[in-house]
């Protein structure tokens, strides 16, 4: 009975968080067009889009794997999202998080990425390949930082436990870690710009290299499946550096703005910037985050 | 400008016309054509080729091409005419001079049906994949009744003698003007 | 016996380096003779001691105090065979050279180095 | 129905793919298109409404019409704002545009590119030429009407249209859609001979599957 | 009780009548010849059964009536009878291989023949210093003479430049006799002791030593030896390389009391350098006997540098003899053989020899004789090296024992070319010659000799237990059966696995029981996937069986030389393995080379060790003694040979790749195991006793390096077994890692990584022989889009991949997490940072790998290919049901985890229920499976329900910018995939360390290269060699 209550709490967090990140998306296409000096679509453009590509009569699989990549995608990022405490003491939102640790999470994020990068690859098309061998290839980069900062995390908490993490966090501005250790948020932040796949970093969909990249096969519910995700995972990630960095949540208004503000810090330099080549992506990753990264793990080991 | 032409005349025979201070057209005949374009390209630096292009003239029975050479030195534009054969309709390729020669040459070979023997990829499909007719623009070839026979037609479209329309639409009055005597006509 | 034993050395180092300075086989073979005999002839200079006679036991020697007046005779015993010995040594690389000289037609050292490294 | 007719009916709805060589033939799926009836009316009609809003274009800049087509996506015209954005495959979109006349080459591609992707889809041809050929009605080498080939469902007249004639052939668009009167590919499908037919007349050099998938 | 005397006279006379005899026929002559040989050998072996077993004491036996020192005296006791009869079996032997040879020549030869074992005979025995002149003269007077048996220029000249080298030699030893007289008065070694001699006298001495050591060939004094050994005919080298050799180090040996210890320690520096510098010289060789001559010159200096030593040491008797005697022995009989073998095969140059192909018997004896010349047990040159090295530790002298192993790891790499050319040139069409049986008849009787003596000296000297055999039993058995067909051959294997895991692991929960399950059963296993080889697969079974119980007697060793000897025979087995690839030549001698280096420093490492209670296997003793840091860092960087850390990693690439298919899983999921148990046996040590120098730390760094590197170049491979090959030394580099932070949680990552990695790897290295053997080929580009075919291999390298990178809900993640928690607990912090770098570049080969392979295009050729024979599926199988088991409860491998580290470590981790707690974190290895599956179906169920009407199409139905694709081969995305991550990082994998074993090579080869420029071929230059050889010495020697 515990088990149903707990997984009908993981549904309601499940929705709440796919909805708030889809939103988002459309926020920031909005914002771009701000940018560009134009209106922009609807902030529910991309509520419309699933729907339409679910709405598809006819849809074309190139085999099991092909069929079975968006799931594991999606499957992905429900994974991750359902191991992360989305808010500290709630009951609904804490989710699935006894089941493992930040180490869990991290891990689980390759859960998605592998089975998509399966999925694609079963398609045939040479751009799919393309774009995952880009993409894993700046995923190694930009996990470095972020997995230096997670380190130098577990040292100053001596703690892995997300939730004790956020613990440790309570009570005042300044027990966040943001600035309590402002070096591994600089370089978790940092690769955050990579995970996002926002603009200097966005080689994997390059739309004017490799159209689109991985998914080019996908269609129909394949690719709505894909959309929801990337809303959910999205606000995964989020809530996730929301945790380690800026303190938690206590209550689902102080997540929204904070995972949007974070966000839009991912935002505003994706709009400012333009692409990196694939490898210059890589080496900047591991230059000045990884410095930075080390810097952190040694201030916070010896001093 | 001059001396060019002289030294080529040296060599073989030549006609030659003047069209604008950088452009010039040399005729020449189809046996001199390689060792003249080597020349040009070789001694006196006309080292691109801007294009070759035929002419179909049907009523003599040939095939007009045109080399058109340019030099980056003296900023000089010139035509290298030769007349072919329309019936054997076969020409020395020169894609050992300008190796980009052959995608002029492939367009060629499959819009006037002129053959270049020996260049690279000349018999596969330019713009017409798959083309059974004779090469279109030979000028016995009559698109209009290609294309009547092949495509559908949307009913409804007509054509009209411009003059004829107007007078009919906006000059309801219209006098014939006098006829201006001219030179020509006597 | 110092005399010998000089002579025997000189005669060694002769040899020794006729053996090394010559490139003719015959030469080398001689080289190699006279570093046999400055052997025999230090040999025979260790057993010698001054004032003694052959180690014969004829009337001349005191069967009694043989020991004090003959040489030694070991050395002398040794210098035969060795001898002998070195006879048939040479003999045998005369063998060689003539075999090797009915092959190559040459005496030179130099060409007989095909086996190296 | 005994067992023979069903495997018989089958293979009759299987292609022939002739253009292909054997080798080939089993790289290419060789499965019929058949029809898709809608779903029940107000279902349908809340995902037409959807199809509707958010229609992603598959530009095929063929002729003249391609550069027509960029101005939308620029601040002053804005396409973004009807819920009309570009996408670079067949897969995902829904809208193909075909912008201008059409050759005999690029009309095979036309096909291809049509048939690759995901019904419901809608057709927008601009230009005289894809309506009657236009200027080049005469020309050997220009197809003179789209919808003998595939299923055209807005054409927008001009030589070139403007751009904002584009966002009224759009606005169109989506009228139809939500009227429920565009169903090209249930027509593409029931009178898939005619046009494969048709296509064959043009396309000398079948090199591709009957149906490309 | 034949007066050994006899056996002169017999000979003299003989030899003296054997050319009237000859005028009866050449069948009287050769009768008469053959009797005499036998007749010494059987003296010399009743003897030596009288003096051996009986007791007998030693014989003295005085001439011309007196006795010494007024006349000259022999002896005969045992160590004479010895060698004199290993000396006269050779003799006769080597009479009956030159059998053909006789019956053509001149009598001459059989008379010269007759007189040098006479000679040798009397060399031996005698104990009168002119006498030895005289005996060395005839024996070389005899030897000269015999070299023109092979009348050509070659032989004439070597024997000519022989003779004078000779002669010098002889000339230095007559003065020094002659000196030695002088001083001492006497000429009987009875009569004389080395206090006779004072400052001056020491010269005599000095010339005796130096002329016997000349004769000796030692190194750079023996260009002339080294000339006749190439151009004479065999069978007569055979003798001078070992009989002659054996005579005149008899001699060294008898003189040896004479020596002050100066001499002995710079004569011991000389037998050194000549080992070192021979072998060295000899890696340039390529001409088969000339190399036997640098090996021989060598084998004599290691010889006498260990009689020199052993003297000066004076170490007790049992050792020194086994040390001499061992080395004696192996040398007399491999060289011997090789000769003989060399004489058969009649190809001048080593590349040539892989005619010896077409007689397998005797490619085996070939083999075998440069397994024993190598060193390798159970050959008793072996146990001579091992006891050697104890010796040289012992005493300190480190210079001499890093030479020893150096010059042996040289040696052994030529021998070891030498065989990889034989089984791996191509095969010409020419044939071998019929070998007669006289031929081949002394090879087999020396062949049993040297077992023989191996055995004998396994069981009486060392005792060893009787699962040490099993190796030897294994493949001897296996050659017995070996004409059966496969199938049989594998399931008896499998059989004797079973079998041997049955009665000798009555293990409890110990690190023994887990090793014991990945060496034993999962050999038990892989070896199912054999079952599909079509050919009866000679040998392979055996040295298969070989590897296992070796692997497998290395956990229940008793004794460091237990340990060691099980080590050598898996080792040899898998050398062995690997070269039956097919293009194995290079990989197999890189492969031999580094494991042999790495044992060598096992080796030196053992000798440094302290004596251990022998009361049961190592692994449980090995806590109650410190192990010195000396021994420590050699036995580490031994076994990291073998696990292929980094630095010594370029061997694994081409062993695995070249390997054929189904063995590459024993090496990767078993053998490279091996060095990590050999780890956590030091490690055992080390934690039980202070240690006084954290070596571990460093060790934990270098195999983060190791894997980070690992991963790099798996990253660029096209090859898929070399891709899987670096991704061992990565996945090892974990092991190594979490090994080296000698926590609890650390070992429990460690070993939980060990049984982890070898599921995962045995299981996608049996799918990859499956997509190998039916694609034919490993390069990954030349697949694709398998999946279609093989679904069932791609199945298995989905789940292999999902529990090598670490992604939950796999047990790959357990891993990941006890490895990072313990590393942050241990405050290893940037090395967590290196692994979570590792880690994620461990995406891209995998990725590489499965759609390489089975996603994208599928070639044209692949189109009716079938799944992998139902062999290689069913071990896949197993280690799927494994993989998955211990996923979805991971508390049915942490908990014995946790138990066994529990006998080394306090425990940190909470287990509760399924929930491991450590420090840090936890995780539930069992709800993450259930969320993983919940949040699997739901997308699934969705989009089953949605999707309506999906088209399944075929592979060229792809958006290709509105074009139809080429051909497979232009759309399959997977040659150089990783091109902008090379442009990016691919300076990190820059072949540095290929490269800076490549200037090693390099250099070692230029260094041969310019040593051996000193045989310059010219008599002179070989006489001015001896000469300043003697200055030098007497230089060195300060007399």
């Amino acid at each position: 009975m515990d088990i149903m209550i707990k997984i009908f709490y993981a549904i309601i967090s499940i929705i709440v968080a796919t909805v708030y990140g889809l939103t988002l998306g459309g926020i920031v296409r909005k914002i771009y067009a701000r940018a560009h000096g134009r209106f922009g679509p609807p902030v529910w453009q991309p509520f419309l889009d699933i729907i339409k590509t679910h709405g598809k009569r006819v849809s074309i699989s190139h085999g099991i794997m092909f069929y079975l990549g968006p799931v594991f995608r999606f499957a992905g990022g429900l994974g991750t999202y359902l191991f992360i405490p989305v808010i500290f003491g709630s009951a609904i939102f804490s989710n699935f998080s006894i089941a493992g640790d930040l180490l869990l999470v991290m891990y689980f994020i390759f859960f998605g990425q592998l089975g998509m990068a399966l999925g694609a690859g079963e398609g045939g098309h040479p751009y799919s390949p393309i774009g995952i061998a880009r993409g894993l290839s700046q995923m190694t980069s930009f996990e470095v930082p972020f997995a230096l900062s997670v380190i130098a995390i577990a040292i100053q908490y001596n703690t892995l436990n997300i939730t004790t993490i956020v613990a440790a966090q309570q009570g005042g501005i300044t027990n966040w870690t943001l600035f309590t250790n402002p070096l591994a948020v600089i370089a978790a932040m940092i690769s955050l710009l990579g995970m996002n796949m926002h603009s200097p970093f966005s080689i994997v969909l390059a739309p004017q290299e490799i159209p689109i990249g991985p998914p080019i096969e996908m269609n129909s519910s394949f690719l709505a499946t894909l959309q929801t995700n990337r809303g959910l995972f999205a606000a995964a990630k989020l809530v996730l550096f929301m945790n380690l960095y800026f303190g938690g949540a206590t209550n689902l208004l102080i997540m929204v703005i904070k995972t949007f503000l974070i966000y839009m810090f991912s935002v505003f330099v994706g709009a400012a910037f333009p692409r990196f080549r694939p490898e210059q992506s890589m080496r900047f990753f591991l230059k000045w985050p990884t410095i930075i990264g080390i810097v952190a793990i040694i201030f916070i080991a010896y001093f | 400008m001059k001396q060019l032409l002289n030294r080529i005349k040296d060599k073989i025979e030549i006609e030659f016309l003047k069209q604008r201070d950088d452009l010039y057209f040399i005729n020449v005949e189809e046996k001199h054509i390689i060792f003249l374009l080597s020349y040009l390209k070789e001694q006196e630096e006309f080292t691109h080729l801007s294009f070759l292009q035929a002419v179909d003239y049907n009523e003599y029975n040939m095939f007009q091409l045109t080399y058109m050479l340019y030099n980056y030195e003296t900023k000089v534009n010139l035509g290298i005419k030769v007349i072919i054969d329309r019936e054997k309709s076969e020409m020395t390729s020169i894609h050992k001079l300008w190796p980009h020669a052959w995608q002029f040459q492939r367009e060629l070979h499959e819009l006037y049906g002129i053959n270049f023997p020996g260049s690279p990829r000349v018999n596969e499909s330019f713009v017409l994949e798959g083309w059974e007719e004779i090469p279109p623009m030979r000028r016995d070839f009559d698109t209009k009744k290609y294309s009547e026979k092949t495509f559908y037609q949307r009913p409804g479209r007509y054509t009209k003698n411009p003059k004829d329309y107007m007078k009919e639409k906006l000059y309801k009055n219209f006098v014939e003007p006098p006829k201006i005597r001219r030179k020509d006509d006597e | 016996m110092i005399f010998a034993l000089i002579l025997g050395f000189a005669l060694l180092l002769i040899g020794i380096y006729g053996m090394l300075s010559q490139k003719n086989l015959i030469k080398i073979v001689i080289g190699f003779s006279i570093v046999d005999t400055g052997v025999h002839i230090i040999i025979v200079s260790i057993g010698y001691l001054r004032n003694r006679t052959a180690p014969i036991l004829n009337s001349v020697v005191d069967l009694g105090k043989a020991a004090q007046q003959v040489v030694d005779p070991i050395p002398s015993v040794l210098v035969l065979t060795a001898i002998v010995i070195g006879l048939a040594v040479t003999a045998l690389m005369l063998t060689f050279v003539v075999e090797l000289y009915k092959k190559r037609n040459s005496l030179s050292i130099d060409d007989y180095q095909e086996l190296k490294w | 129905m005994d067992k023979k007719n069903i495997k018989e009916i089958e293979k009759e709805m299987k292609l022939a793919n002739k253009g292909l060589s054997e080798k080939e033939k089993t790289l290419f799926s060789d499965a019929r298109p058949k029809t898709v009836r809608p779903l029940n009316k107000y279902l349908e009609k809340f995902l037409n409404w959807a199809r509707a809003e958010s229609l992603w274009i598959l530009g095929f800049g063929t002729g003249c019409g391609a550069i027509e087509l960029r101005p939308l996506m620029t601040a002053r015209y804005d396409m973004f704002r009807y819920g009309i954005a570009p996408r670079p495959t067949p897969r995902q979109s829904c809208v193909f545009v075909i912008g201008g006349y059409a050759s005999m080459k690029t009309i095979k591609r036309i096909v291809r590119s049509y048939e690759q992707m995901q019904g419901p889809k809608f057709v927008i041809a601009l230009g005289s030429c894809t309506i009657n050929g236009g200027m080049y009605y005469d020309s050997y080498n220009t197809i003179n009407r789209i919808d003998h080939y595939i299923p055209v469902d807005i054409y927008i007249a001009g030589c070139m249209p403007r751009p904002e004639s584009l966002i009224a052939g759009f606005d169109k668009l989506k009228e139809k859609i939500k009227a429920n009167e565009c169903d090209g590919m249930n027509k593409y499908v029931e009178n898939f001979d005619w046009y494969k037919k048709n296509q064959k007349r043009v396309i000398k050099d079948w090199n591709m599957p009957d149906y490309n998938w | 009780m034949v007066n050994p005397i006899y056996i002169i006279i017999l000979s003299l006379l003989a030899g003296f009548l054997l050319s009237i005899f000859d005028k009866g026929g050449r069948k009287l002559s050769l009768t008469v010849f053959y009797s005499v040989l036998t007749f010494n050998v059987f003296v010399i072996a009743d003897w030596f059964y009288r003096f051996a077993i009986l007791g007998v004491s030693t014989l003295t036996i005085n001439t011309a009536g007196f006795s010494a020192p007024l006349s000259i005296n022999l002896q005969l006791g045992m160590l004479e009878s010895f060698v004199l009869l290993f000396a006269n079996l050779a003799g006769l032997l080597s009479a009956i291989y030159l059998i053909k040879k006789f019956k053509e020549s001149k009598i001459s030869s059989l008379i010269l023949y007759l007189i040098l074992i006479m000679g040798v005979n009397g060399l031996v025995m005698t104990r009168d210093l002119f006498n030895m002149f005289v005996f060395l003269e005839i024996l070389s007077i005899s030897t000269f003479a015999l070299t023109i048996l092979t009348k050509n220029k070659k032989s004439l000249s070597a024997g000519f430049k022989y003779m004078i080298a000779g002669g010098v030699a002889s000339t230095f030893f007559l003065l020094g006799v002659i000196f030695v007289y002088y001083f001492s008065g006497n000429l009987n070694l009875e009569f004389i002791s080395s206090n006779d001699f004072t400052n001056y006298g020491l010269i005599g001495v000095f010339l005796l030593a130096i002329g016997i050591f000349i004769e000796l060939k030692p190194f750079p004094a023996n260009g002339w030896a080294l000339d006749v050994y190439e151009s004479v005919n065999s069978g007569i080298v055979a003798i001078i390389a070992v009989v002659n050799s054996a005579a005149i180090i008899f001699v060294l040996y008898k003189i040896l009391p004479l020596l002050p210890t100066v001499y002995l320690s710079v004569f011991t520096g000389m037998g050194i350098v000549t080992y070192i510098f021979s072998n060295l010289v000899g890696i340039r060789q390529s001409n088969p006997k000339r190399l036997l001559g640098y090996s021989s010159v060598a084998q004599m200096g290691l010889l006498a540098a260990s009689l020199f030593y052993t003297t000066k040491l004076g170490v007790s008797q049992n050792i020194s003899f086994l040390i001499a005697g061992g080395i004696f022995i192996n040398h007399f009989i491999a060289k011997a053989l090789l000769f003989w073998i060399a004489g058969i095969v009649k190809k001048n140059n080593i590349k040539d020899w892989s005619v010896l192909r077409n007689n397998i018997p005797l490619l085996i004896l070939f083999g075998i004789s440069l397994l024993a010349l190598s060193g390798l047990p159970p050959f008793p040159g072996f146990w001579a090296k091992w006891e050697m090295v104890k010796v040289f530790v012992g005493s300190k002298y480190y210079i001499g024992l890093s030479a020893i192993l150096v010059g042996s790891l040289l040696e052994a790499f030529y021998l070891f070319r030498w065989f990889g050319y034989t089984t791996k040139n191509k095969l010409n069409k020419e044939t071998m010659e019929q070998v007669q049986f006289s031929q081949i008849f002394p090879i087999i009787v020396f062949v049993l000799i040297l077992f023989f003596t191996s055995f004998w000296i396994m069981t009486n000297v060392y005792s060893l237990n009787y699962f040490n055999y099993l190796p030897l039993v294994a493949i001897f058995g296996m050659f017995l059966i070996s004409f059966l067909r496969s199938k049989v051959k594998a399931i008896i294997s499998i059989a004797a696995v079973v079998l041997y895991g049955y009665f000798l692991f009555p293990l409890g929960m110990s690190i023994q029981l887990l090793f014991g399950i990945i060496f034993i059963i999962g050999s038990g296993i892989v070896i199912i996937s054999t079952i599909n080889r079509k050919n009866t697969g000679k040998g392979f079974y055996g040295f298969l069986l070989m590897m296992i119980f070796g692997m497998g007697n290395l956990i229940i060793a008793e004794s460091f030389l237990a340990f060691f000897i099980n080590w050598e025979f898996m080792t040899i087995a898998a050398y062995l393995l690997i070269l039956r690839g097919k293009r194995a030549k290079i990989p197999a001698i890189v492969f031999i080379t580094f494991s042999l280096a790495g044992a060598y420093f096992i080796l030196a490492g053992f000798g440094y060790m302290p004596n251990i209670a022998n009361n049961g296997a190592i692994i449980n003793t090995i806590g109650t003694i410190k192990i010195p840091l000396m021994a420590m860092i050699l036995m580490i960087i031994g076994f990291l040979v073998k696990s292929a850390s980094f630095g010594a990693h370029i061997w694994i690439p081409g062993a695995y790749a070249e390997a054929e298919d189904d063995v590459t899983p024993f090496f990767s999921s078993m053998f490279s195991k091996t060095g990590i148990f050999g780890i956590i046996l030091l490690a055992i040590s080390f934690i039980k006793q202070t240690p006084d120098f954290d070596l571990f730390y460093w060790l934990g760094w270098l195999g983060a390096i190791s894997a980070i590197v690992g991963a790099f170049l798996a990253t660029f491979q096209e090859d898929v077994k070399k891709l899987m090959a670096y991704s061992s030394m990565s996945q090892l580099g974990y092991i190594i890692v979490s090994i080296s932070l000698l926590s609890h949680l650390g070992w429990i990552s460690g070993l939980y990584l060990t049984l982890n990695h070898f599921m995962f790897k045995a299981m996608i290295f049996i799918a990859i022989a499956g997509v190998i053997y039916r694609t034919g080929t490993r390069q990954m580009y030349k697949m694709g889009g398998l999946i279609k075919k093989m679904p069932l291999s791609f199945i298995t390298v989905l789940i292999g991949i999902i529990a090598i990178s670490g992604v939950p809900p796999l047990s790959g993640f357990g891993s990941k997490w006890l490895l990072y928690n313990s590393l942050i607990e241990k405050g290893w912090f940037l090395q967590a940072g290196v692994f979570f770098f590792a880690s994620a570049v461990s995406f891209l080969y995998l990725y590489r790998m499965i759609h390489s392979i089975f996603l994208g295009q599928m070639k044209y050729e692949h189109q009716n290919i079938k799944e992998s024979p139902i062999w290689y599926l069913i071990p896949q199988v197993i280690f799927i049901i494994g993989i998955m088991a211990i996923s979805m409860y991971p508390n049915l491998i942490i908990q014995p985890l946790n138990t066994i580290v529990g006998n080394y470590f306090n425990s940190s981790i909470v287990i509760d229920g399924y929930n491991v707690t450590s420090s840090l974190g936890y995780w539930n290895g069992n709800m993450v499976m259930y969320v993983t599956m919940g949040v699997f179906a739901v997308p699934l169920i969705l989009l089953l329900l949605i999707n309506g009407r999906t088209q399944t199409v075929k592979q060229f139905n792809i958006v290709y910018a509105a074009e139809r694709p080429e051909s497979p081969q232009t759309t399959h995305f997977a040659h150089n995939m990783f091109s902008h991550y090379y442009k990016a990082l691919g300076g990190l994998t820059k072949p540095r360390i290929q490269s800076f074993w490549n200037y090693v090579s390099e250099g070692t080869n230029s260094l041969a290269g310019l040593f051996r420029q000193i045989y310059s071929g010219n008599g002179q230059t070989y006489i001015l060699h001896i000469i300043l050889y003697i200055v030098a010495i007497y230089f060195i020697m300060g007399v």
